[in-house]
């Protein structure tokens, strides 16, 4: 401190240049990044544990959104939009029943309003119900004229349609309203409540992702308490502690992430087989739909992403508290 | 070096471990700490490396005052006091050579450097050829030994050490005194808290003693 | 070890009778029982971290069990048994067409058929279709003789329907055969898919829980290697530095239940009001249905059993593996 | 009490520790066991306790041969044998009183008679009153002291203790000896390691001296 000792200055040397401070930078990380791993693949079953646990957190959203992509893709077959069809009071001539038509078609909440002449409605009702030849045999046609209706897409919400089909009904000129479509409607809203399922679903087990690597990492942590301790003891910053968690977390994650993938394409295997059978009985030629390169990657980067967050978030939290004790 | 001005230390549990210390250990100085068992040496040496803060008083460290030293800084302050404890706190699951290196790696010097480093400091302690053994495959003393290589290996300017020869057969004991003697002559501040009245008796170094948490004059020696 | 010491004797007394015995050993498991309770509560965020992972595991297969269980009922309320209608050809006597019913009712694979005279068919096709009045204007009835089939139990597979319909088609009096309730087959086939999901996610994630709680375990014995180190080398047993573990694995299990209940009951709230809007406009008195007191049980019996099991196997398991070093 | 016949230790990184040692302690003796850093005393140590088993030879602690003792009896073995360790082993997260009591908790003794006898045990060490601390709130000497009464708390017919004094200052390791002495006369069987030649010396017990893994007689004292 005070007489500048000869022996002192050169013991205490070194000074590193800029370039040698980031080759020394890199070359920790890449250590890091080694060691962590290498840590992982050193304690294979307690490792293989908590990747499991994430690769079921991961995968549990991911096979409720497939129920849902294929449930849709079924019923993508069939046509969706609800239509409403109208039957006129008979007698009515063509030119009535085309002004009648025409002011339905008028109105805001419908996008469209189709005539169906006695005619057509006896071809299509012939094609429809099967009895083919039998009603060729018909003298007369008995059938009255019927409007099929679409209406506008902000108005086919179940609520808008029955005031319009109420609405309707109140004309002088129509004998009845039938809204068509009811299963597929039904079908659609326990589909709709289901995507609210996965929505939740995939939200908690992303939270559920973070929580579980959290807890590994600050049992993790807890476990090598000791080791901080010495660590930080010898001088090592909360910087240089953390590093070695968060490459173990982001390793539990990625890990957790391929894993959910495996799991979802060998449920998607060990289901495809029975549902293609049933849906050929129907002579559907409908495909169960696996995951797409879009979702394996935000399945797999996804899982990095939360297991970095989570260990990010535990480590800077319980490595603060751990001071030496000496 | 290190100045203790006035420092008063109470533990959170209400225990007054130091009364009111003052002292200057100048740079390059050697010190012995002695005083019974729980006088306050291990409080003192823990207040230089900043594993205590004083409730009352300044504690000076190699020009710094420990009350600037902000919790992030605590590191960086740390790195340049090299530390031998009683207990050794090495971590069990590493070989002694990276026990050693653990520093250096903290600091970030180069691989080709650590080795040369790591080597040396083993050397100087007498344990080269001892790099891939773990800590507990080691004998007290050969634990003892590693703790101060490591304390040493960054070269810091001031090393403390609390009782590094208490598990140390007489022999070794004088050795490793002697090795923070050399380090000593050639510029570090040491200070070593020891209940070795023989050894203390052997080394002319400055002595400082406390007694219920007082500097106090030295007793009469106790040995045989 | 030679001459008896009556010092020494006196030293090393102390034999407990039987009951003492016994007093104690409870006293032990309830100062146990309490104290792991105490520590969980002691760390309220770590154990809530493990209890939310353990909670979301269980809260998953419940979830998806009352998906299947309310889309069950939401198709129960619809005829489920197919139905086939075999159209007979024209012209035809009311003599002939019984017999023909009669046939077809002699199957083996045939529950019961019933006979739809042209009468009968125009009366059900007036309300069905809707166009009342208007068919009330016929002169002449066009439709033919059908018949109404409901298979017999044990062929009312696709499969069988299938060969039962190909085979009454090649019968000369037979026009056509329909076979109905195709969509609500459709919905059956998904649900039984659905059904299969639910096995399978309860499966793996029974198994996640266990290695939840396990992989908690084993870390937590990590982060107390020292302590059991120490008490091993004081001469405590396997199964004593065991048992605390076996009650922190009982409770998280517990609490994990406990949170699944919490959040399948949450989530049943949450959907039940928009669910609810949607069936009261189809006109449906359709419930959303919650857990029943045996679902609830199940789970947080369930819960804590696994929990005890994860731990026991993982302590017993890794506590083996801890020998203190000194 | 301490029987060892021809014992060879080697430890499975190769290291050979103990080349050949014979000797025999009787029950209510008391023996000194000495020898430099890395002779060997803590091994022999480890074997009474069965922390480590022999490579060849007998070890015959309390008229049972270590080598019959299975895996599931040793909890119950070393309820037998009273432990001191070099680096107290005690539960940080625990407060004294309880890891006075952890011997006799395991052993299934009633709270009231636990009590007691916890009470006693730290009277007896002069720690009366710290109860409620925990470990890292003491000295290391008075750490060093709960070690002592947690060892001798069941009223093991066998104590061994690792450089007990190695951490205390001379008139507390004068204390602790006394202390080891008294239990002795009341019929324990006590093997002491030590480097303390001038505690050795003030003792008139028996000394079991090692040097490089083989029992040898007594070097020169290097005291002052
Ligand atoms: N972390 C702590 N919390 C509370 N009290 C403490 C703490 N550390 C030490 N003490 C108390 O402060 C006093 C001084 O302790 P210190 O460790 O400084 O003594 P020492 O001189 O190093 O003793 P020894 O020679 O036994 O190591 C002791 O009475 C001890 O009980
Ligand atoms: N677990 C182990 N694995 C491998 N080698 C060991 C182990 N324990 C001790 N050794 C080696 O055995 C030798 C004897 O060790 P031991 O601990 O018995 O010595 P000691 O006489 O107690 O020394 P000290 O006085 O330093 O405590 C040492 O050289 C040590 O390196
Ligand atoms: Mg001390
Ligand atoms: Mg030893």
């Amino acid at each position: 401190m005070s007489r500048p000792n000869p022996a002192k200055v050169a013991y205490a040397s070194g000074r590193r240049s800029p370039l040698a401070a980031l080759s020394t930078w890199v070359e920790r990380h890449v250590q890091s990044l080694v060691s962590s791993l290498g840590k992982l693949v050193r304690q294979p079953f307690a490792s293989a544990l908590t990747i499991g646990v994430i690769g079921l957190g991961l995968a549990l959203p991911a096979c409720l959104h497939l129920v849902v992509v294929n449930a849709s893709a079924v019923t993508a077959g069939i046509e969706k939009t609800v239509q409403l069809s109208v039957y006129l009071k008979q007698p009515m001539t063509a030119e009535q029943a085309r002004k009648v038509r025409q002011g339905i078609d008028a109105r805001d909440d419908v996008l469209d309003a189709q005539l169906v002449t006695p005619a057509e409605g006896l071809k299509e009702f012939e094609e429809m119900s099967g009895f083919g030849e039998a009603l060729k045999a018909l003298d007369d046609n008995p059938l009255p004229y019927a409007i099929t209706i679409r209406p506008a897409p902000l108005f086919d919400s179940p609520e808008a349609i029955e005031s319009l089909s109420d609405e309707l009904e109140t004309l002088p000129e129509v004998e009845i309203v039938q809204v068509d479509t009811e299963w597929v409607r039904r079908l659609d809203a326990i589909l709709g409540a289901l995507e609210q399922v996965v929505l939740l679903a995939a939200g908690l087990l992303g939270l559920g992702v973070v929580v579980i690597v959290g807890n590994t990492i600050r049992l993790d942590i807890n476990g090598r308490r000791e080791e901080i301790e010495v660590i930080k003891l010898v001088g090592g910053s909360n910087a240089f502690v953390r590093r070695p968690f968060l490459y173990s977390g982001t390793w539990y994650g990625l890990g957790g992430g391929l894993l959910a993938w495996i799991l979802v394409s060998a449920a998607v295997g060990f289901l495809a087989g029975p549902i293609e059978k049933v849906a050929s009985l129907y002579a559907s030629s409908f495909r169960l739909q696996g995951l797409d390169p879009d979702g394996i990657l935000a399945l797999v980067a996804g899982g990095a992403l939360l297991g970095w967050v989570g260990s990010w978030v535990t480590a800077t939290y319980h490595l603060r508290r751990i001071e030496p004790r000496a | 070096m290190i100045t203790f001005q006035r420092v008063f230390k109470r533990y959170p549990n209400g225990r007054e471990a130091l009364a009111e210390v003052s002292f200057d250990l100048a740079s390059g100085e050697m010190a012995f700490l002695t005083g019974h068992s729980g006088a306050g040496k291990s409080t003192v040496l823990k207040l230089i490396a900043l594993l205590e803060r004083p409730t009352r008083g300044q504690v000076i460290v190699n020009n710094r005052n420990t009350a600037s030293v902000g919790s992030g800084a605590i590191p960086a302050f740390r790195r340049q006091v090299g530390m031998v404890f009683q207990d050794h706190k090495l971590l069990a699951d590493r070989p002694i050579y990276d026990n050693v290196a653990l520093p250096l790696v903290i600091a970030g010097v180069t691989r080709r450097e650590l080795d040369k480093r790591v080597r040396a400091a083993l050397d100087q302690v007498g344990l080269l050829g001892k790099e891939t053994s773990f800590p507990l495959e080691l004998s007290a003393g050969e634990q003892q030994r590693v703790g101060i290589a490591r304390a040493v290996i960054s070269k810091p300017p001031v090393l403390i050490a609390d009782e590094p020869t208490g598990n140390l057969d007489p022999d070794l004991a004088l050795e490793v005194m002697n090795l923070f003697k050399r380090l000593n002559d050639v510029g570090v501040t040491v200070m070593v808290a020891t209940h070795d009245v023989h050894l203390i008796d052997r080394f002319g170094v400055r002595r400082i003693h406390i007694e219920h948490g007082q500097l106090a004059g030295f007793p009469p020696d106790v040995a045989a």
